[in-house]
């Protein structure tokens, strides 16, 4: 049971298509409480990872992520562009050279993305930002993984964890980002960061569902 | 959404060729990436002067470049900071030998994103340092924020770092020019109606025909408390009091006082929150020995204002006095 | 009504006043009749240059004043001509003894007052002639109504005039380059937004979200025709295309061309309309020879453009591009 | 039957207070087809003249309808302070020195007024100016006293041509001022000068009707 580079590529063109078809709600969220453009960010910058499929569909998964890690960089910008694109430079280099994944290799992957993020941007659980979904995605991994459970149903944990993360952003007081401006304004606004990082997630755990044993 | 534009995502494309025609003088314009140079860069032994940020701001930061300001600018999409591919090829562009300072308005994207590319710039041998300009009292409680926002500060830091830049400073002097107005300098800014993002199509916030946001920044992003529309010299009072409280300035100082419009608010306007401001500095002592009236640093079609003081000495003066040929900010030349 | 006033019908001296503080370099002002007149008037030998007009239109006149411009304006209500006192002693005020220059606009109100003034001023001795702007092309048949508008081209003639008054010309020279610059220049105007009359404290005119008025004025007269809103691509075409035919502008001329916002239309805004401007311009093979971009001649808060053509020769650039040193516009000093 | 001196004043402080009341009817009928100002510069003028009053009450008619004029000239601005200033200072040229003012001064007056308007202002009969609520109340003031009506009858004969004359303006396309710049959608708006010239007269027949014969 194992992800291999198509089925990464394949994740990666089903969260463009989510992002696509979520911008509008993105941008919603982010008018609420920031600057009204996380949904044109993010579909300015899947929209580019797309294009340049043809580009690393040969390529090991490493440096499939790598690429889009670099693409994101070079086409979000704003806070997502920097964070999204650590995310995936570091996921890359944590699966630098390998064509599958095995469960343990996707729980490196993702311990090295949200690690990255962490780094770059600083943020601690609750201060309302993508961390708070992905860091409870990441344990929900893991629990899963060692509880014996096989990749579907740990993906699945982890996407259901992720979404509560999210959730959980409601009623948060923001501390890091634009929102935190806001002040106690913030508070009962999902966060959209937090909300496009649960549909890459949940795009993962769809997408690799059916994946042979 | 009433706009002058064709598609949302071509306005920032169309907007760099009109000023690149408009203003082949004094600038170029490189795109993919997009940024914006001086027409005579590099310069050499000179420091190089690199600012950027989303688009929206208008003239800042394109508007800025020439002799005497900016040497580069790069503008990202509207009120999204520019990416780090931008930065890095427009720090190169300006390398005259002395190093590159990179003035960056404090938002996570901006930090992000300009710490990534001073990386990049390093990794190929050129010296940078950054300055991150966070003047926007709006923003209390900063430890519990992302700190205060960079906004009206940022032209005036521009133009007085660029000055000194131009008299072929060292980078540390340079940079130490620009922290200096950046620590001397506050600003508050206020909205009286929302502005449209293109991309959006609608009003980031809805602002009732009879209410009013203090403490807003320059994204559109709501203020910190609304309430009912006041006249301007309660405005300007509630704009100043924070600022003159924050620094403190003092009886017997001596400011650049810069009255901003946030892109839909009328010169006549400004002129009427200027008075006001006039009398209050006046009645403290406080002396305005520059100023500034205009929209410099906008948001989009947002109406309102912002303030800025910042704290002069001789030197700062000076400094703001000297020639200086942008597009946006021209005089002495 | 949103704006940064105090009582309506304080706006016009309380700005006046901002004016006085802050450009006290460039400009005094007298009060009671109103009238701004540039720090070293009256200067000896040289023709005075008087423009004026209701307030609302800021930087124009006041801002204005200044060196290589203007030597005074008078300042009206909002929308409402100035007085014949004030231009009787704006007059005095700028006769360095070759005379003085009225530059109006063709407006009933403009025209009446500006010549019982200049009949009072030759009363005392003062040699006037008047030179009336009227390059609006959104008048049509001109015999049945009170002739076209004197909007955009004001502006650039009070630049090349300016400049022609400094280089001592004598009067009748002075009034025909400023004659000339009317007669080899066109506007159009259109409006996303009425404007607000601070004393009306409503919009003039109510325009829904999706509609536009082409064929504006500067006082927030409604236009000729209303339409949908249209792209940037069409605006333009529709607003250059009479300008073109009217004078007629033809393949091979040089022209100044001049992209102007309303007051509540951001710079970016503006660019782009200049964008479009250019391609249509340079499709036809006209070349422009300068530009200025931004909101020089406005209608209190309205959001829209004008556009204006000037067809310019060797004399008229280098006119235009000689030194000027005023509040609203300044260069090469 | 004569006009007095007080009896000027007491027109002019009457018809100062109309304006006052009215001051938001000619700025409505002034933004529908002009710049929306008309009431706010004619209550300006008449502010400043009734602020004036003290200075000429123990002067001629003559020279209490210049003062009036000058005062309008230097206040208004637009296209009416020129205008009424120029109707003021020429009907006070022609009953220079009277103390009381027969039927015939106040037609010579009237004459006089009316044709400064229009030699300054150039503007025909059909121009939608107030020129057509003037004209008529002049013809209608010289029918009535060559029919040999009292001064009373007479000015209200006159008022009410000039109404008339007001009404007549509303399907009116505009010729002169700024209205004219509407073409074609100038028709269907009542003139906003005219309205305010029918005041001027309405006000002389109000205020004169019970003068002692
Ligand atoms: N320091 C940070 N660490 C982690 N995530 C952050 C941080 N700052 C902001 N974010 C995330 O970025 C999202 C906003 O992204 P976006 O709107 O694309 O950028 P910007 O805020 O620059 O407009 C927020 O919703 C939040 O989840
Ligand atoms: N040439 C003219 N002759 C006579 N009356 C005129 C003329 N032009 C304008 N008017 C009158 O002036 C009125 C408008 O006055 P006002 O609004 O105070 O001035 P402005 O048009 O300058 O704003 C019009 O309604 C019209 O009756
Ligand atoms: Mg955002
Ligand atoms: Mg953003
Ligand atoms: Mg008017
Ligand atoms: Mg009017």
């Amino acid at each position: 049971m194992t992800v291999r580079r198509d089925d990464v590529i394949a994740w990666i063109q089903a969260y463009a298509d989510v992002i696509a078809e979520n911008k509008a709600r993105l941008t919603q969220l982010d008018s609420d409480i920031g600057d009204g453009d996380h949904g044109t960010n993010m579909d300015r910058g899947f929209q580019a990872v797309k294009a340049k499929v043809p580009e690393f569909a040969d390529k090991d998964i490493g440096a499939v992520l790598k690429t889009v890690g670099m693409t994101l960089v070079s086409t979000v910008g704003g806070a997502s562009g920097p964070l999204y694109g650590t995310f995936f430079l570091q996921a890359g280099s944590a699966t630098a050279g390998k064509m599958e994944l095995s469960l343990n290799d996707w729980i490196a992957a993702l311990q090295a993305g949200v690690d990255g993020i962490i780094m770059r941007g600083k943020a601690n659980l609750g201060d309302k930002t993508m961390v708070d979904a992905l860091l409870p995605a990441l344990q929900a991994l893991k629990e899963s993984a060692s509880s014996g459970a096989g990749l579907p149903a740990s993906l699945k944990a982890s996407a259901a964890a992720c979404e509560q993360g999210m959730l959980a952003t409601v009623p948060l007081v923001a501390r890091k980002g634009r929102a935190s401006y806001l002040g106690e304004r913030s508070a009962g606004h999902q966060d959209p960061g937090a909300t496009s990082s649960h549909m890459l997630l949940q795009a993962a755990a769809e997408s690799w569902s059916m994946l042979a044993d | 959404m009433k706009k002058l534009i064709n598609k949302p995502e071509d306005v920032v494309k169309e907007a760099l060729q009109a000023m690149a025609s408009a203003h082949a003088d004094l600038i170029k314009v490189h795109y993919d990436p997009n940024f914006i140079v001086r027409a005579d860069a590099p310069v050499k032994g000179k420091v190089g002067i690199l600012s950027g940020g989303g688009s929206g701001h208008e003239p800042m930061h394109g508007g800025f470049v020439g002799m005497g300001m900016l040497d580069a600018a790069c503008p990202g999409a509207v009120f999204t900071s520019p990416t780090p591919d931008q930065m890095l090829e427009a720090t190169k562009a300006i390398n005259g030998g002395a190093g590159v300072l990179h003035i960056v308005k404090n938002y996570t994207g901006d930090i992000l994103n300009f710490e990534m590319a001073a990386d990049l710039a390093k990794g190929e041998g050129i010296e940078v340092e950054a300055v991150v300009t966070n003047d926007d009292v709006a923003v209390q409680d900063s430890l519990y924020t992302a700190g205060r926002r960079g906004v009206g500060v940022t032209v005036l830091a521009e133009k007085i770092t660029g000055a000194a830049a131009e008299q072929k400073r060292p980078l540390k002097a340079v940079a130490d020019i620009c922290r200096k107005v950046n620590a001397q300098g506050r600003t508050m800014g206020m909205a009286l109606t929302s502005c449209t993002v293109p991309a959006a199509g609608k009003p980031t916030f809805d602002l009732p025909e009879d209410e009013m946001e203090i403490g807003i920044g320059i994204h559109g992003e709501p203020g910190r408390t609304r309430m009912k529309l006041k006249t301007v010299a309660e405005i300007t009072e509630m704009l100043v009091k924070p600022i003159l409280e924050d620094l403190p300035f003092k009886s017997g100082d001596s400011v650049l006082a810069f009255v901003n419009g946030m892109g839909g608010t009328p010169l006549l306007e400004l002129y009427v929150v200027y008075n006001e401001l006039a009398k209050i500095l006046g009645g403290r002592q406080i002396k305005i020995a520059r100023n500034l009236v205009g929209s410099y640093i906008t948001s989009l079609d947002m109406a309102g204002c912002s303030i800025t003081l910042v704290k002069m000495d001789d030197e700062l003066i000076s400094l703001w006095d000297a020639p200086v040929k942008t597009p946006g900010l021209r005089w002495g030349i």
